[in-house]
């Protein structure tokens, strides 16, 4: 299957300024296994990936590596969140 | 407070919640949140708001403006389940939530937070717990603009 | 901010510090008042406000409508001692307070606290300070008309 | 001398309803004398001042019982304050 990516703020711009990544991955493979994809494409991204300063969310939540990604799941990379107005 | 109070304000004051939590591009009134909130019961007497503006400052650096970026509907999921735990944990009436994204000027509203309780010290809590997690959970970035070039802020690594 | 850019304001926002500290009968706007304290400075960013307004119960009994009476010139007296505590004790950058007189109908604006700092953590405690010191320090009383008559209220014995 | 008392609130209702009391008190005289004064003459605001209900304020702030009373000094009596929208 086809997995597509959204991504956001430093991750989009370590793609290259894309907004969504399109990557091939095998039935049954679980986040992990989307992870070490992303890492061998985007070793920058890969390395936030590994470092659990970027998350991956599936469906709107923040997903375990363990997670099983299913066709037509709604996939992103989420950067350290930085909503309001100060860092206090 | 009776259907036909509601329909005569000055603004859609509905039971609709989707007017109670939101991420906009659009500047916003305090006076029309707080109507917004107020509308929903007479039981409510101590308001606590919590108003974030971009300051012209951050970490000792020079800031010239701010962009956010969210994630449409995570974003607005995540400010939905703060506005559901506020109301059932803290006791209070109403909660409101609000962030803007997009470009933002220096001394321009980002974010409100209204709570609306019986008493102030709920309103207090809630409001203050709500802003904090509102940074925890809410998948919203910003880019910061220097003089020395834009900065995708890490605020929680 | 320049002096232009004040007085292009729609309201006076001088450094008039008597419009910061007021008790008067009409009722207010939150974004006009806004407006005064974010004059200030641009520092600020975190806004915390109080606003108190009239509810339809008091311990227990249905509540019709509020008269409350202050000591014209101690009132504004002792409301200008806790805006400069605050301002001393609590680092923050500006705070407004006003509180009406007069007949307040159900639903209505009682008091606004308005705190100022650059960060949200000192706002919302010299807002919560200013007013529990508000309550404890300030002659002001408060006449409840209900179904069974007038009673003043007795809060702090 | 005479002193004028200004009335707020359950005291001044007391006083049926009168905003401001003109007692006479002698020179060198307290904060102490005027409450016996306004005892004798009015009773029921005279327990709320021993009670310390009802506190004397002289020129606009609060006043000791030793505080003297001053020809030209600004006097009240100050019911339990009720600011705010609350009790809590």
């Amino acid at each position: 299957m086809t997995v597509t990516i959204q991504l956001f703020g430093m991750t989009k711009m370590l793609a290259g300024n894309q907004g969504t990544l399109s990557l091939a991955l095998q039935d049954g493979k679980r986040v992990k296994d989307l992870v070490a994809v992303i890492d061998s494409a985007y070793p920058k991204i890969g390395e936030l990936l590994q470092k659990k300063k970027v998350l991956v969310s599936v469906n709107q939540d923040i997903a375990h590596e363990d997670v099983e990604v299913r066709d037509g799941d709604e996939i992103a990379l989420l950067p350290p969140f930085a909503g309001g107005n100060d860092g206090c | 407070m009776s259907l036909e109070q509601v329909t005569q304000a000055d603004q859609p004051v509905t039971g609709d919640e989707a007017m109670l939590v939101r991420v906009q591009r659009e500047d916003f009134s305090i006076d029309e949140e707080l109507r917004r909130v107020r509308a929903r019961s007479k039981r409510i007497g101590g308001i606590a708001i919590f108003l974030g503006t971009a300051r012209d400052r951050s970490k000792g650096k020079d800031v010239d403006g701010i962009t956010f970026e969210h994630y449409e509907g995570m974003a607005q999921k995540k400010l939905r389940e703060i506005r559901e735990r506020a109301l059932k944990d803290f006791g209070i009436i109403e909660l409101l939530i609000l962030h803007r994204y997009g470009e933002i000027g220096i001394g321009e509203n980002i974010v409100l937070i209204i709570a609306g309780a019986e008493h102030r010290a709920e309103a207090f809590q809630a409001c203050k717990w709500a802003i904090d997690e509102l940074k925890q959970i809410t998948p919203i970035w910003k880019l910061e603009h220097t003089p020395d070039g834009e900065v995708w802020v890490e605020e929680h690594p």
